[in-house]
């Protein structure tokens, strides 16, 4: 692996950057709160940095998804290597990292958004030592999801994320924290027993040879479970199109349904981003949400190729659910956060759809979105946070004219809105044509239904952006003071992001393209028990 | 005349006595009591061992069991006594029932 | 091969150190009274000390000694270090307990009862024999009877003795009657020599299972599976926390070792071929398994749900030992060396974790005068240290990554689906998610909620050095555990059995 | 390409983004440098010169071909057995776009001046300007696209910069609501005109014009979902040009600015539906043309009706705008493309007029709208009055303005749509409209400008409007003239208008046209009209079999008969208003429910909010409700069960019923408080509860 930094992969400090921040944190006397901020700052920056240094040296011709060679950055050795007694075979889990055109979006993103919650969080003001490090390890945690390619791997990040964020929101969380924590973490902790379960069954019903050996051993590699060729004919889940693999593909789905989230598995969703502290609901919508359509793109679609395609319209139907009904929620709230904790749900609607089409603008089109979502509800959540810091309330109804009042600040948030609403010339817009498209070539009519929600969506945002903004300004919010430099410097990145994606997708499109279209021609081929091409 | 005693007439009595213990241990309300019961039921068992030996098996492995069980029969009676004068002195009750303090 | 009762002699010398030591710490009483009253302790320690040396000479032996009373392989090796650690770091526990330094007068009858209830556990572990598990089991339990009285000016103290002793007299009673009907069915008390009895046939099926379902009295009254379980919360409750910890791992660890011995080599069928590799096959007609899976259901779901409602912390890892029982009892459904090593797996875990569970509470209890839930609220703030230790260990015991507790589950469900005992492995997670709640709610209450009064509260060096010697190991064998793994698998051959 | 077509296309792409980057200018350092306001005013102007240049050099001078510049925007590549996915943008330059582009501009250009004036003193005056920017690019960028996507794309932004402008003077509620309607109602036609695109794009893989029409004549996309696409393209031109249903926004987007209402909700967006059929005409079935010529009378109509009874200046001219784009529809669909267009252009330049002028009588009253206190300006304000009478002539279509020519071609061509498909509903409710219009616009006029004031003391203080604000009227009064479209005004067909926009050959498959569609007849069509009569014009009839020679036919009568409506209508006004022959007030009471119907707009807004907004509201409460307590209730489960059950924590069954789904969450609570009970801290009753296990154990496992 030639790309290394004092002889360790890019991969390993963009993953455990933050945990050495964490330490660094946790030796920090307490009291000295500036030093624990810059320090965990310089973490995300840092990390940044090498995201964008990965992004640079991507390849996009190179494909991934099922395909070893197809990935970059790959660092792989043994992590537990146990020549066991011969019942128990050769048990080995890998240190396997590495990244394809579908992860390279969700590194980016996860690095910029960490690097804007950590703005966000600025002024903590109740025992930041732990707040700094738990956030820290909560971005590790992140960062290893959207890395790892061996599943026992993948899992221990996946878990791994859970603790921070139980601790983020129930500490730091508003007034009813610890009935939204409580919920989140029995959620989440729910879905995820699924996937062990499931990534289990694969354990056992794939055995590949050993390359050491020579010796057939079970793996967790998630590359090895992709190719059929791999699967014991006569183990649980082997074959086509069985009824257990059915059975994994559901329970996978729930797995991840839960963390995207999937109607009807959603409910502690708005709970949580109401809860969550500012910079901790950036982090939920901004990268949490996308580990779960991340899931099925890296793990339930290319493993269980069959049953994808068996359950590929129910997944629109639920995408077409979400759309709608998200936004009608959305519609009715009168909390601030939760109306946008809703549009998440409506938006993350439009990346089931998209890849639910299977069909490679479809595929595009939903990962873009992913991207853009996490980008753009961000912001949305930022503009919330800056109002509440304000305020100290969120219900619309108790605003209005602040357009005069906060002139700066409209203009960020009109971006945003416009952003969310699916404006053209903004990011969304791209992604979610993209997905309408792909998802009107594989199903009609639940796209034409879905789009219903573009226009409710309009009015939902509109209405908050009415409310809020336009009409005469409240005596008591005369004093509110504009944005200032520090909420600039989370806001500029991302409205940058936002316009140029919105005038050139490509940029991110290009290196996503020939993982997503080798992703698509796999899952149709090996679905329908042809071989794939390699 | 002499009635030929057998393996099952043992084996009844032995299962009769314990019944028995398990009846008393169940309902005696005095922890002394509730002792006896379970001598009753250690030394049913005592006199499967010892019929299963004199009856059909020829090795004494049975009897040996037996005076084990004797052995530690006395010794689990002596902590038994123990505790119950411990409580005695605490509560000063030996009814079992009394001491429940410890429940969910 | 079987060796003479000369021989046999040297193959237990572990054993017989911890006896000796047995008296010699009683003796303390006697001679070293004016010198440190932690005498006793010290000697206990010693002896452990040394036993561990003795034991670790053993390592790789497999042999049947004492004309096949008593076996010294893998199997029991394994669970002699359990033992050890356990023996010692329970020790060590006690010289902080504030519950004993009332009762300091009787160190010497409390740490020999310790080494006394360790023999037992030894024995337990290692016992081929119908009588000798007989023996054995109450041997432990004699012991522990005066353990958990220990303080006996406390009178829930004693309450908990009086209920453990009659119930524990009573289910030996019953196994000791099941033991009376095998014997008398086959005339042997070995259990090769009753292995090979049933492989003949000939055996009266019913009086089989009544024997059998007796016996299992004795052993779920030790494992404290449910619906035997009824003693665990109560005596948990009552007795001084150490002893509470010192049971719920050596006392149940020697019960399950006893369990999957008294099975394995009774019922194992050697003639049958073997499905899944590591698979061993019980006698046709036998459906132990369909017990022992009932049994296991039963007892983690009992302990977790009525876990859900314990408002005392003592209280509620007495219900979670309970179900960590049950977790462990489903790697024994699978009847295979892969389950057996997970149980073994999972018996590391959950000495680490659940010691160190207990420690904490002892801490806490020492400090605050407090074991209830409630008052463990911004324990996080005032003693950050202890209430990050009580964390993970409380993660540890739910299972979740990066702790070893997470491992520990891991290979059982993993032997289970292994097997395609897909449903019980369903039932175990779902389980565990459950008991996420009832961790969790500790959990809340150290750290979202604030505290009372914030005064801060340390503890010296010795105690965050001893938790530290805990939480490290349940974090980096997560991160590391083919050692463990490696152990536990070389342990699940036992003597005689292929 | 030749470089004089380099050099154009640069040109319009300059025209496109000079107002983007003034707008960046203002939007930025508005508050910094002063009278930026002037720059986006040159700007305008500039781009105003270039588009001139760019349309003479096309048209005029060197009869250039369509000039063309694609690149590629998306390439997601392809897999095998897969058409690729790739997006292809750029614009384009043919004859109705240079026009389009000098429409747009030179409107936009004057208006920038005109607001010097009236909006001299207002509070975000600057933004204002911004905005106007913004809008002069997108309304441009969607002129010079060549393709549907981008055309989507621009056609969104300009909605967005309508919305912003309507809602300028957000303090107001009304205003700010206005806004919003206008764009969720945009959005609904969008939703439609984004389905078209998506049916388009997935059955011909491009979105450039070019390509559509080359695939659709290919045969690669027809039969219904040909016209479902054409239709459903229509949508959005339904939306934006507030066409029947959706024309209930326009009329409320008057609470913006005057001039805005004059650049974007009279001259140029509202005319970007018009446009977009134009565009897509080629695709467009016989059906769907039917269809889009009925929506077009039907909104004619039922906006001229309307018209009449409103009292607010601005209202009235809405109206008239929306009955006016009614007629470009109509022309349209009944196949008279040029004349359509041409009237997109006319109708641009007279209606910008109206609109300013009522501007500034408003500006001249202190911001007064209403009609019924105005009266009696004529002599205060001449040059506004005069404008004023030129436009109302040019509306209502007397000989010697633009307005005759082009829509005396379109009535011409609805005429001969007429014969030609024998309904004759379209001309009817098209010929009825000509009276309705002449009659509200002097009834306008007559209120306004003549006889006594009503309100004196506003009177008192009015005054003629500043020069900038009265020399954009002048030249738009000018450009109503004839003249400056042809030098025969009786004959439209000799503009250069209608000359260099020639109707597109239709590429839709020869059996779905309406056969006599075409400029030349269609042998393989069936020719669905049988030959009809003309009315008897002195000479023997003769059949007429295609749109050419209908239009022949019809054009004198045409005339003839709009001319005749036009003066009776003007009569009337002054019967009823100047003359006081009849009094209005008996008129209104004799058909007091007619009036009433009118008055109140046929009861759209009401209609709509009783059933689509309170619907999707009411749903989506219901939703919310549902969310909050089904759902979440599924989740909460049987609290109410465990609630009464538990005794101890109420806490529990808050959290944990909640986290784990219903039944498990019931039983949770049974199980757990049942077995809570048994541990009675009785030693006996353990035992026998354990007794109980072994036999339970027993019996359950006997069976070997």
């Amino acid at each position: 692996m030639q790309y290394q930094f004092l002889g360790i992969g890019f991969l390993t400090w963009i993953t455990f950057l933050p945990v050495l921040g964490m330490v660094v944190v946790l030796l920090i006397p307490r009291g000295n709160t500036t030093a624990m901020k810059w320090t965990a700052l310089a973490a995300t920056v840092l990390q940044l940095v090498f995201a964008v240094l990965i992004w640079i040296n991507f390849n996009p011709s190179l494909s991934g998804i099922n395909d070893a060679s197809g990935f970059q950055f790959i660092e792989k050795t043994r992590w537990i290597d146990l020549q066991g007694v011969g019942w128990f075979g050769h048990v080995a889990v890998d240190y396997f990292l590495g990244i394809d055109g579908l992860s390279l979006p969700m590194v980016i993103l996860t690095a910029i958004i960490s690097f804007v919650g950590m703005i966000a969080s600025w002024n903590i003001n109740k025992a930041q030592k732990g707040y700094f490090a738990l956030y820290l390890l909560l971005d590790t945690g992140m960062m290893g999801v959207f890395v790892a390619l061996d599943m026992f791997l993948f899992y221990v990040f996946w878990e791994l994320m859970l603790l921070p964020m139980y601790f983020l929101i129930g500490i730091w969380g508003g007034p009813r924290r610890e009935y939204a924590a409580i919920k989140f973490f029995l959620y989440t902790l729910l879905g995820s027993v699924l996937i062990l379960l499931v990534m289990l069954g694969l354990y056992f019903s794939v055995s590949v040879k050993d390359p050491t050996t020579g010796q057939m051993m079970h793996t967790f590699n998630m590359l090895d479970f992709m190719n059929a060729k791999n699967f014991d004919p006569n183990s649980l889940l082997g074959g086509l199109g069985t009824y257990w693999r059915y059975v994994a593909f559901i329970a996978l789905f729930i797995g991840f349904a839960i963390k995207v989230p999937v109607f009807p598995f959603h409910t502690w969703l708005p709970d949580a981003h109401v809860e969550a502290p500012t910079a901790i609901s950036v982090i939920l919508a901004g990268v949490l949400l996308k580990m779960g359509t991340y899931g099925f793109l890296r793990i339930s679609f290319p493993i269980f190729p069959d049953a994808m395609l068996k359950f590929a319209f129910p997944l629109a139907i639920l995408g077409f659910i979400n759309i709608v009904y998200g936004a009608l929620c959305a519609m009715a709230q009168t909390d601030f956060k939760k109306m946008i904790a809703y549009s998440s749900i409506s938006h993350m609607g439009v990346v089931l759809l998209g890849i639910a089409a299977l069909n490679t603008q479809g595929v595009a089109g939903g990962v873009l979105q992913m991207f853009n979502h996490g980008i753009v509800t961000a912001m949305l959540f930022l503009v919330v946070g800056v109002i509440y810091d304000r305020a100290h309330t969120r219900d619309l109804s108790a605003f209005g004219g602040l357009a005069n009042q906060m002139p700066v600040y409209t203009g960020v948030m009109t971006v945003a809105f416009f952003a969310a609403i699916g404006l053209p010339g903004l990011s969304e817009f791209v992604s979610e044509m993209l997905s309408y498209l792909g998802a009107f070539q594989s199903f009609q009519w639940v796209a034409i239904f879905s789009s219903i929600g573009i226009v409710l969506t309009a009015g939902y945002m509109l209405w908050a952006l009415q409310r809020v903004f336009l009409g005469q300004l409240p005596d008591k919010w005369k004093g509110l003071p504009d944005v200032n430099g520090r909420e600039l410097v989370a806001f500029v990145p991302l409205m940058v992001v936002v316009i140029l994606l919105g005038i050139f997708p490509s940029i991110m499109l290009h290196p996503m393209n020939a993982s997503l279209n080798h992703l698509v021609e796999f899952v149709q081929k090996a679905g329908s028990g042809l071989v794939a091409t390699k | 005349m002499n009635l030929h005693v057998g393996l099952t007439d043992f084996l009844v009595v032995s299962a009769i006595l314990f019944s028995l213990g398990i009846y008393g241990v169940v309902t005696r309300k005095n922890a002394i009591m509730v002792l006896m019961g379970i001598e009753l039921i250690l030394n049913s068992a005592n006199l499967n061992f010892v019929a299963f030996t004199r009856f059909g098996l020829m090795n004494l492995t049975g009897q040996v069991i037996a005076l084990f069980v004797i052995i530690l029969a006395a010794a689990e009676a002596a902590i038994l006594l123990a505790i119950v004068l411990n409580i005695h002195q605490q509560l000063d009750t030996v009814n079992v029932d009394e001491v429940d303090k410890l429940k969910n | 091969m079987a060796q003479t009762i000369y021989q046999s002699f040297s193959y237990i010398l572990p054993e017989t150190i911890l006896a000796i030591f047995f008296v010699l710490t009683l003796l303390t009483a006697i001679v070293g009274k004016r010198r440190s009253k932690y005498l006793p302790a010290y000697m206990a320690l010693l002896g452990f000390v040394i036993a561990g040396i003795f034991v670790f000479n053993q390592i790789g032996t497999d042999e049947l000694v004492f004309s096949g009373m008593y076996a010294v392989d893998p199997f029991s090796w394994f669970f002699k270090i359990i033992f050890l650690v356990a023996g010692i770091l329970i020790i060590l526990f006690s010289l902080q307990s504030r519950e004993l330094e009332a009762a300091s007068t009787k160190y010497a009858e409390y740490f020999s009862l310790i080494i006394s209830l360790t023999i037992g556990a030894f024995f337990m572990a290692g016992s081929t024999n119908l009588l000798m598990m007989y023996l054995s089991l109450e041997l432990v339990s004699i012991s522990s009877y005066i353990l958990s009285g220990f303080t006996k000016e406390s009178a829930r103290a004693d309450e908990a003795s009086l209920k453990y002793v009659i119930y524990g007299a009573f289910s030996s009673g019953l196994m000791l009657y099941g033991i009376s009907l095998l014997y008398g069915m086959t005339g042997e008390t070995n259990l090769y020599a009753f292995n090979q009895a049933i492989a003949m046939g000939g055996i009266q099926k019913i009086t089989l299972l009544i024997a059998i379902v007796l016996i299992l009295v004795g052993l779920g009254y030790k494992i404290s599976a449910v619906p035997f379980h009824f003693w665990t919360p109560d005596v948990y409750e009552g007795a001084p926390i150490t002893v509470t910890a010192f049971l719920s791992v050596t006392s149940k660890a020697a019960g399950f070792a006893m369990l999957i011995r008294f099975f394995k080599i009774g019922f194992i069928d050697v003639a049958a071929q073997p499905v899944v590799a590591g698979m061993w096959e019980i006698f046709r007609g036998f459906r132990w398994t369909d017990i022992i899976a009932a049994l296991s259901v039963l007892t983690m779901t009992v302990g977790n749900l009525v876990a859900l409602w314990q408002s005392n912390i003592k209280r509620l890892l007495a219900y979670s030992s309970i179900a960590h029982a049950g977790y462990i009892l489903m790697g024994f459904v699978t009847l295979s060396d892969q389950g057996i090593s997970a149980m073994l797996m999972y018996f590391v875990a959950y000495l680490l974790m659940n010691l160190g569970a207990f420690y904490v509470v002892m801490l806490v209890a020492n400090k605050y005068h407090t074991e209830n839930i409630d008052d463990y609220k911004g324990l996080g703030y005032r003693s950050p240290y202890v209430a990050f230790a009580l964390t993970v260990f409380l993660f540890s015991l739910t299972g979740i990554p990066p702790t070893f507790g997470f491992i520990g589950k891991f290979y059982l469900f993993a032997a289970l689906i292994h097997t395609n005992y897909i449903w019980l492995a369903i039932v175990g997670v779902l389980n565990s998610v459950v008991s996420l709640y009832y961790y969790l709610k500790v959990v809340k209450n150290m750290y979202l909620q604030q505290p009372v009064e914030t005064s801060r509260v340390s503890f010296d060096f010795g105690t965050n050095l001893l938790m530290t010697l805990l939480v490290v190991p349940n974090i980096l064998l997560m991160l590391y555990f083919s050692p463990v793994l490696a152990w536990a698998q070389n342990s699940v051959t036992m003597f005689g059995i292929r | 390409m030749s470089p004089i077509d380099t050099t154009l296309l640069n040109l319009a792409i300059a025209v496109l983004f000079l107002p983007l980057a003034g707008f960046t200018l203002l939007i930025f350092f508005g508050k910094k440098i002063p009278r930026l306001d002037l720059v986006e005013t040159g700007i305008l102007f500039l781009s105003l010169a270039f588009s001139l240049y760019i349309m003479i050099e096309k048209i005029f001078i060197l009869h250039l071909g369509t000039l063309d510049l694609t690149f590629r925007w998306i390439d997601i590549g392809a897999i095998v057995g897969h058409p690729g996915f790739v997006l292809d943008i750029g614009i384009a330059i043919d004859n109705i776009t240079a026009i389009m582009l000098v429409v747009v501009t030179l409107i936009s250009s004057l208006v920038h001046l005109f607001s010097f004036g009236y909006m001299r003193d207002d509070i975000r005056y600057i933004r204002y300007y911004a905005y106007l920017g913004f809008f002069s690019f997108s309304m441009l960028g969607i002129v010079l696209s060549n393709n549907i996507l981008m055309m989507y794309v621009f056609w969104e932004l300009v909605g967005i910069s309508s919305y912003l402008l309507i809602g300028h003077w957000y303090e107001k509620k009304s205003a700010s609501d206005a806004g919003k309607k206008a764009f969720i109602v945009n959005r609904v036609g969008d939703v439609g005109f984004f389905i078209g695109i998506m049916i388009v794009f997935t059955s011909l893989h491009t979105v450039l014009f070019s390509g559509i029409f080359k695939g659709i004549a290919a045969g690669q996309l027809s039969g219904p979902l040909l016209t479902a696409a054409g239709i459903l393209i229509f949508c959005g031109a339904v939306g934006k040009s507030a066409q029947f249903p959706l024309h209930v926004w326009l009329p409320d987007a008057m609470e913006g600015p005057t001039p805005v209402s004059a650049l974007i909700h009279a001259a140029t967006m509202v005319a970007a539906g018009v446009y977009l059929v134009a565009r897509v005409y080629p695709m467009l079935t016989g059906d769907a043309l039917t269809v889009i010529a009925y929506i077009g009378a039907v909104t004619a109509f039922l906006a001229a009706t309307i018209a009449i009874t409103q009292n607010d200046i601005k209202k009235v001219l809405a109206y008239s705008t929306i009955s006016q784009l009614g007629y470009m529809i109509l022309g349209l669909g009944v196949g008279a493309f040029s004349a359509g267009f041409f009237h997109l252009v006319t109708h641009a330049a007279f209606k910008a007029g109206l609109f300013l002028g009522s501007g500034s009588v408003i500006y001249a009253m202190h911001h007064e709208q209403d009609m019924r206190r105005m009266g009696g300006l004529r002599r205060k304000m001449p040059i506004t009055y005069w404008a004023f009478v030129i436009f109302s002539l040019s509306i209502s279509g007397i000989p010697f303005t633009s307005g005759f020519l082009s829509k005396d071609s379109i009535l011409g061509g609805a005429l001969a749509y007429g014969m030609l498909s024998g309904n004759y509903i379209i001309p009817i409710l098209g010929y009825g409209v000509v009276f309705l219009t002449a009659f509200y616009m002097f009834r306008l006029i007559i209120m306004t400008f003549h006889g006594e004031p009503r309100d004196h003391h506003k009177f008192e203080h009015a005054k003629e409007s500043p020069a900038v604000m009265t020399i954009p009227l002048v030249v738009l009064a000018a450009l109503s003239l004839f003249v400056f479209y042809t030098f025969n005004p009786f004959s439209p067909e000799s503009s250069w208008v209608m000359k260099s926009v020639v109707k597109p050959e239709s590429v839709v498959p020869a059996a779905q046209t309406r056969g006599w569609d075409n400029p030349v007849p269609v042998e393989t069509a069936s020719v669905p009209s049988t030959p009809n009569t003309l009315p008897q014009m002195g000479n023997q009839t003769r059949s007429v079999t295609y749109y050419g020679e209908a239009l022949e036919e019809s054009h004198y009568v045409g005339m003839g008969l709009s001319l005749t409506l036009a003066f009776l209508g003007i009569l009337a006004a002054f019967v009823v208003y100047q003359w006081k022959k009849v009094d209005a007030e008996k008129l209104k009471q004799s058909v007091k429910p007619v009036y009433t119907f009118l008055l109140n707009k046929w009861y759209f807004d009401e209609l709509y909010g009783a059933t689509v907004v309170a619907g999707t509201v009411g749903v989506s409460k219901a939703f919310a409700w549902f969310d909050g307590h089904v759902i979440d209730g599924i989740v909460n489960g049987a609290a109410a069960f465990t609630r009464g059950a538990s005794s101890l924590s109420g806490k529990f069954d808050h959290y944990v019923v909640d986290g784990l789904v219903n039944f498990s969450a019931w039983f949770t609570g049974l199980l757990g408080k049942g077995v809570r009970r048994v541990q009675t801290g009785k030693v006996q009753t353990y035992i026998v509860f354990a007794l109980l296990g072994v036999l339970i154990i027993f019996f359950a496992f006997r069976q070997f």
